[in-house]
């Protein structure tokens, strides 16, 4: 038997609220399938499985909000028996035998009423408050359980973000650099590669700074990975964890795994892709618990330069302000540049500030050979290969 | 009185009342008795009526079931529950057996007393709790008296049953103080369950050494606002099944309290009658706290982990009360 | 070769000599020693001779029954052993009780349980001695203070010591037979019913009836000393082999032996003797050899006890046939009994688990102490 | 045949609610920038495009990203260049 627990879906959430479930006792599951929706209190994220296996039971109901770690259902190895139901109890609502009883006596539909009994079952008392219409009790017919109340959940969320930020800052030693890169050869790449394009072919500057940030960061691994129990993991390959700002307030900043190895429209496309379903409320449990950097970007919304605080457990935040044309000084002579200004916040615990200067260095650098920048590909997929030639 | 005392009271009185009975057992003489029971009594009837035995329990346990069939009403004692093992054939395939196998023509009229129970720290082999295996025999009647009143009233009506009874003293209930009405009022009828403590949210099922551990668990969940009914057996063979099912159907969710292991034990009896009588009056599913699956440890904080505690049975019917409205 | 302690046990003069081997002094043995020397009381020695007919006869009709399906279950035979059965039941009185095993037809019998009722029980009729509770190794009798048909081996050893312990205590001048192979003497509750029963001086006659047979384990194969009037003899118990085969021997000896319990306390004999056919219909006896049961049977209890009264002049030929031919009606007869008899209803089938009077009157207690 | 200019619009808004789903229609002013008024940023400009691209079938070359502003700059671009 496997438990299939609450995963934590970041280092700001210690709780979540089922909000349901795409599987039933009996369903066969295979690894990395969304099996359920979680609201995290700041996204309401797909939940992935990491085992094969046959669904046994389901131990947590919609609406039921539970800590990290506790066990959501059990699975049964693949192969191994049926412990108790049959499969085609499917997703009968527990009844309790007495309630089942009294139901029927009050010509009431057990499985409507909302049950406050052990493993949500639903009791004598549930089917009696039903019978003199308390309406509290009744529950929606089909749909899932609604998320809470907007005011609440930004309550909710502002507390989670306070509370890991508020851990980063208490144990995470920041130290912060900033460089200006100049953006005019990158910009113009784009703007030659964007022409001939229909607009959905089309590559916006976050995705180059993405892939910039991600090749950079190969000269300086002590920026990559995480802080755990005293130590420093680095990570082999770059999850970008990217900041996204949710309309109607708070952010979250998913991973696009492996960013190093995109193709730039694969990372368009995934980048595209991660803001869709984070506005949506469709993020997965993967891509919320393992960035193992996180980039953020408030130049659209015209900060010049953003000083980040560290997601725990990372170890390094990237951020970029807007891009503009500024006075710059090329050659000599005072010129009106696009620029944008690159910081790094990062983590003394694992890194020192001549590292930081180091990353951000080879960052601009990376920017200013955008060709190049689009060709590496660490391992270029045939689709990479076909969209680059085109 | 104490639980003690009031079993050799029961025993002074039977003896005084009718001469066919008499006392065999293993140190029931000159020493008093294992635990004192039967202290001061070889005194007053002499060695042929309490009768010291050799450590023999398979002899004098199947010898005290032919005296019962050559006339007498013997009492035997054996020490404790572990060493009655020794005498399962007499008791199981002969006493429990004979009116059977003959077609209704032999009773046996003998009681047999025994110690039980663990939380003296007596380790693995003294520590045993097979109420429930004697339990599963038919032709035996089993009783567990958990009160004092029950140790002073039990014996009588056993000795006065024409078939085997055996009578389980849990260890730690032989100090036990209570008040017993006087000896008039106590002829006690052995065939039925009590209601020690009356309830409405949950049936507290138990028995013997853990009743007092249930009593205190029912008085705290009083303090969750939790009103828990407690049952007490006394009989465990035959069933008392009119109290229980009453309870359950009172109170729509049960917990069993037995110091046995729970894998096929009396706790699960006891379950599986609800299940079947009760079904549609539950309202959750049906919970025990039994002892942990192991030989009872001799340390002292192994010893109370694996046995059923007043705080085991609060959680465990906290746990059943959902998340109540 | 498991036959050779037998033969040194019963000697050349197997239809001869006292009672051999007692090993506590006891006392006026001289006055038993007329079993093969004098001419035995004609109607006595014809009873005896009857009753063993009778008893193998009607082990051979269960045995051809048990073929035929009418008889289940298990069923073991006392071919062979007819004499030990004849002579001790004959030498007890009305008041004793008799305790025996799972072989123990013929002491049914002749402690007084109809042949029907045997039969029938064996049938599974109601009409049987224990209702068809019991069948073939459960057979009871209030009446005759016949105590079973005990089929765990040994376990009637402290059973009978219990039924001697009671009669003491109430001061009757009772004992109790207890019979037993000689296979119990490995169980350990032969042990502690030797000495429970020398400890407190209980009226035990322990017949061991040494068949040399536990199922098919030869006694020198489970015991290391195969003199096992020794190991009763360590109880402080008084003890003597005996030609189980001689009838007259054998009744001797429980006549003498009775007379001791009954005066001073428990006693033990070990009457040697031999079963003829298998354990039970389930075996193929592979354990011994043919010509030992050959050997045996040169001296099967019958024809040894007729051709002595032969010579004698107590018995012809006219009065055998006579004799085995009445036997034959009784089983005839009790066959008929047991086929004309009937089926206890199955609406009965909780019956005498427990005595109904005690529920009753337990029940009656509790409706007193109601408040 | 070519939707009217109020059915435009409304499909228009439409679309822009597929990205700000709090937007209600009559908070719009007509005249004022999009990405102000709704906080868009580049993706969810994009992404606005690729709407208008895949439901109107017109081409929006990034050349002409100054053009559109407000929203009646969208109706008349998309109006304009509808096949």
């Amino acid at each position: 038997m496997i438990d299939f627990k609450l995963p934590s879906l970041g280092a700001d959430m210690d709780e979540g609220t089922l909000l349901r479930w795409q599987v039933k006792p009996g369903d066969s599951v295979k690894r990395g399938q969304v099996v359920a929706v979680v609201d995290t209190s700041k996204a309401a994220v797909d939940v992935e499985i990491w085992h094969d296996g046959v669904v046994q039971e389901i131990k947590v109901e919609p609406g039921e909000k539970v800590p990290v770690g506790t066990v959501l259902a059990t699975l049964r190895e693949p192969g191994e028996a049926m412990a108790v139901q049959p499969a085609d109890e499917g997703t009968r609502r527990p009844v309790s035998p007495s309630a089942r009883q009294r139901a029927r006596e009050l010509g009431i539909d057990p499985e409507a009423v909302a049950g406050t009994g052990v493993q949500g079952s639903v009791t004598l008392a549930d089917i009696e408050a039903a019978a003199q219409g308390r309406p509290a009790t009744v529950v929606p017919a089909v749909s899932a359980p609604s998320q809470a109340p907007a005011a609440d959940r930004q309550r909710e969320m502002r507390r989670a973000i306070a509370a890991a930020m508020g851990r980063s800052k208490r144990e995470i030693p920041h130290y912060y650099l900033s460089q200006t890169i100049p953006m005019a050869a990158a910009l113009a790449w784009l703007q030659q590669r964007n022409q001939d394009l229909p607009v959905t072919g089309r590559i916006l500057p976050a995705a180059l700074l993405l892939k910039a940030v991600a090749l950079a960061l190969r000269r300086t691994p002590q920026l990559n990975g995480f802080f755990r129990d005293g130590a420093f993991q680095p990570s082999e390959t770059v999850h970008a964890g990217v900041a996204i700002s949710l309309r109607g307030g708070g952010l979250v900043a998913p991973a696009i795994h492996g960013v190093e190895t995109m193709s730039l429209p694969q990372l368009m496309g995934a980048l595209s892709d991660l803001v869709r379903r984070a506005r949506a409320g469709s993020l997965r449990s993967s891509e919320m618990s393992d960035p193992t950097i996180t980039v953020t970007n408030l130049g659209d919304q015209g900060a010049e330069a953003v000083f980040g605080v560290i997601y725990p457990p990372q170890v390094a935040l990237v951020g970029f302000g807007s891009v503009a044309l500024r006075p710059w000084v090329d050659g000599g002579e005072l010129r009106a540049w696009p620029l944008v200004t690159a910081t790094l916040a990062a983590d003394h615990r694992v890194s020192d500030g001549h590292q930081g200067a180091l990353f951000l260095v080879e960052l601009r650098d990376c920017l200013q050979q955008p060709q190049a920048l689009a060709d590496a590909c660490a391992a270029p997929s045939i689709e990479g290969k076909t969209d680059h030639e085109t | 009185m104490s639980y003690r005392e009031a079993l050799r009271e029961a025993l002074r009185e039977a003896l005084q009342a009718d001469p066919r009975v008499f006392l065999m057992g293993e140190d029931v003489g000159r020493y008093g008795g294992t635990y004192a029971v039967s202290k001061g009594l070889l005194e007053e009837f002499g060695p042929e009526r309490i009768r010291d035995t050799p450590l023999s329990e398979l002899g004098f346990v199947g010898a005290g079931i032919g005296a019962a069939l050559g006339g007498m009403r013997p009492i035997v004692e054996v020490m404790t529950v572990n060493f009655s093992l020794l005498a399962l054939d007499p008791i199981v395939n002969t006493a429990a057996m004979l009116r059977h196998m003959s077609g209704g023509q032999f009773s046996v009229p003998l009681v047999i007393r025994m110690a039980t129970g663990a939380g003296r720290q007596v380790a693995a082999q003294h520590s045993n709790s097979f109420e429930g295996w004697y339990a599963h025999v038919p032709g035996l009647r089993v009783l567990s008296p958990a009160t004092v009143e029950d140790a002073r009233a039990m014996l009588a009506p056993a000795l006065a049953d024409a078939d085997p009874v055996l009578i389980f003293e849990h260890a730690q209930l032989y100090n036990m103080e209570q008040e017993v009405p006087d000896g008039a009022a106590l002829a006690a009828d052995i065939s039925s369950a009590r209601v020690r403590r009356a309830g409405s949210d949950v049936s507290l099922v138990t028995h013997g050494g853990s009743l007092p551990k249930t009593m205190q668990a029912a008085e705290a969940l009083a303090g969750l606002g939790i009103s828990a009914e407690v049952i007490d057996l006394r009989v465990l063979r035959p069933l008392d099944d009119d109290t229980v099912m009453a309870s359950v159907r009172k109170c729509h969710r049960a917990v069993v309290v037995d110091e046995a292991w729970r894998s096929g034990s009396l706790a699960a009896e006891v379950m599986a009658r609800i299940g079947e009588q009760a079904f549609f009056d539950l309202d959750a599913p049906l919970a025990r706290v039994c002892s942990e699956e192991v030989p009872i440890p001799y340390a002292r904080h192994l010893e109370e982990a694996a046995l059923p505690q007043a705080q085991k049975i609060v959680a465990t019917v906290q746990a059943l009360m959902g998340r109540r409205p | 070769m498991n036959a050779e302690p037998a033969m040194k046990i019963v000697g050349a003069g197997f239809a001869a000599g006292p009672p051999q081997g007692e090993t506590a002094p006891a006392g006026g043995s001289a006055a038993h020693e007329v079993a093969g020397v004098g001419p035995l009381d004609k109607a006595f020695a014809l009873g005896l001779l009857s009753d063993m007919l009778r008893i193998r006869r009607m082990e051979e009709k269960a045995a051809e029954l048990y073929g035929q399906q009418k008889i289940r279950g298990f069923l073991h035979l006392y071919i062979g052993e007819e004499a030990v059965a004849t002579g001790a039941v004959r030498a007890l009185q009305p008041q004793d009780n008799v305790v025996a095993t799972y072989r123990e037809h013929g002491h049914a019998l002749l402690r007084g349980v109809g042949m029907g009722a045997i039969m029938a029980e064996m049938y599974g009729r109601q009409e049987g001695c224990s209702r068809g509770r019991g069948g073939s190794m459960h057979l009871f009798d209030r009446a005759c203070r016949f105590f079973g048909g005990q089929a765990i081996v040994g376990a009637g050893l402290p059973l009978a010591t219990g039924l001697a312990l009671a009669d003491r205590m109430q001061g009757r001048h009772a004992l109790t037979a207890c019979f037993f192979g000689e296979g119990a003497i490995a169980e350990g509750a032969f042990h502690e019913a030797m000495n429970l029963a020398v400890l407190w001086h209980l009226p035990v006659l322990f017949c061991c009836e040494n068949n040399l047979y536990a199922m098919g384990t030869a006694l020198a194969r489970s015991e290391s000393q195969t003199d096992l009037c020794v190991k009763a003899a360590s109880y402080g118990m008084v003890t003597r082999k005996v030609d189980g085969m001689d009838v007259v021997a054998v009744h001797d000896a429980v006549q003498y032996a009775a007379q001791q319990v009954r005066g001073q306390g428990p006693m033990f004999l070990e009457l040697a003797t031999y079963r003829f056919r298998a354990h039970s219909m389930f075996d193929p006896e592979l354990y011994r050899d043919k010509s030992e049961v050959e050997a045996w049977k040169t001296r099967g209890p019958i024809h040894t006890f007729s051709a002595r009264l032969k010579a004698q002049g107590s018995l012809t030929e006219e009065k055998f046939l006579a004799l085995d031919a009445s036997a034959q009606s009784e089983v005839d007869a009790a066959v008929s009994f047991a086929e004309a008899g009937s089926w206890e209803p199955v609406t009965d089938l909780l019956r005498d688990v427990t005595t109904p009077t005690a529920k009753a009157s337990a029940m009656h207690t509790a409706r007193g102490a109601a408040p | 045949m070519k939707p009217d200019r109020q059915e435009l619009l409304k499909v228009i808004v439409t679309l822009l609610q597929a990205i700000a789903p709090e937007l209600e229609a009559d908070m719009l002013v007509a005249e004022r920038p999009l990405r102000q008024q709704l906080d868009l940023d580049s993706m969810d400009w994009l992404n606005f495009l690729i709407s208008l691209h895949q439901h109107f079938k017109v081409d929006i070359p990034e050349a002409d990203y100054s053009k559109l502003v407000c929203l009646n700059d969208v109706a008349d671009y998309v109006s304009a260049r509808m096949p």
